[in-house]
């Protein structure tokens, strides 16, 4: 259900697999890569997973959203390698009877993802530096590297 | 107590290493130690209570007793997403 | 960017207008034509609009979603028509930097949709009854007229 | 002071009315009289507060004056989505 993909992500194909006539309402998240963070231009991305313990954790909080919310089934897929401005990072999608659930669960399943998943996101700015996200600390040793490609 | 356990390294941790993985003999007698012990050895720049720890594909406890065998994976800050 | 629609809506050249390397986020949602409706097992839908109202007053929807939440972008899409089971019946899609505006505002345009804009639907049941939903009065008449095709 | 206004039905209202758009000649000087006059005349189910009403496509008051060529619509309990 929840699943790590170095190949583009397909949508369509997704929520295709959630049509359930007894859902009401679908509500689904894309995370795309946008061309600045903290008011610095970024021309890329690189994003890299622990792939199975991001898979085993990403299930665990499908089955939350499961408990949790009065929801009939989800996808959530994230996407890995070099990604590039506007590319599609993540995909949620969430089916459920009525919208309360299908939104509540998209956003606890968007939200603990990014907090507890092992996936990390390497930025490239516009002048060559790059930095992998929330890995600085006081030395400029880790907020700065060359670019790798 | 020398045992050897497998490391393997994503992101930052990767970069600073130099490479994915390695097989470390080490006399850790905990996660914590290990980290503590490559830390100094490779000048990694993050704290220790900035990471988890997973042993055999799953998050451990830093305390927990290394193995031989075992297989670890320091984990920086994610930013999936 | 509020649309009625008499043919089948199509979300990914919706969502394809949305595209904007400014945005990190992309919410939406589908409400579908689902199989069961207070425990009323139910074949077929009929959607009718005033037009001209729907549009004007979803547009303030939308003008007013921009003004609550930090958003880039939004569609709304509502198909009016005979409707099958499974079928989409309105579209939400919204582009912001962050999640937490998209989420908000997709939340806020359908809840507003389904309160304000002139848009009714007759449900068809298996047995053969029909009822216009939310316009049932202490009579029977209105609660179950014969089926109309 | 009668006066002819046109009035588009749509849902439940239409299929009570048995059709979709009249002229009306009436002597009622608001929006709510001449709902009142309807539904006396059509036996429609809703009570106008259950309504709203538009006039010349948008939302007005029930206690608008009514105009010469005005076009209402009164409007049942909505159910989008």
């Amino acid at each position: 259900m929840f699943r790590i993909s170095s190949e583009p992500i397909d949508p369509a194909t997704l929520q295709r697999e959630l049509r359930d006539v007894r859902a009401g309402a679908c509500a689904s998240f894309e995370g795309w890569v946008r061309n600045r963070n903290d008011g610095q231009p970024v021309r890329a991305l690189d994003y890299e997973a622990y792939v199975p313990l991001a898979e085993k954790e990403g299930d665990r909080i499908l089955a939350e959203a499961r408990e949790k919310f009065a929801i009939l089934d989800v996808r959530c897929v994230h996407r890995i390698g070099a990604l590039s401005l506007g590319d599609l990072a993540i995909w949620v999608g969430v089916t459920a009877e009525h919208r309360g659930a299908a939104f509540e669960a998209c956003r606890y399943i968007v939200d603990e993802a990014k907090a507890r998943v092992p996936i990390w996101k390497k930025e490239h700015y516009a002048g060559g530096a790059t930095a992998w996200i929330n890995c600085a600390t006081r030395g400029p040793g880790a907020q700065s590297t060359p670019p790798t490609g | 107590m020398s045992k050897t356990v497998e490391v393997q390294y994503f992101a930052i941790l990767r970069e600073q290493r130099g490479l994915a993985k390695e097989k470390v003999s080490t006399a850790a007698a905990t996660a914590a130690q290990l980290y503590d012990e490559l830390r100094a050895r490779h000048g990694f720049t993050l704290e220790s209570s900035r990471l988890r720890v997973a042993v055999n594909d799953d998050f451990a406890p830093w305390q927990a007793p290394l193995r031989d065998g075992d297989r670890l994976v320091f984990i920086p800050p994610v930013a999936g997403g």
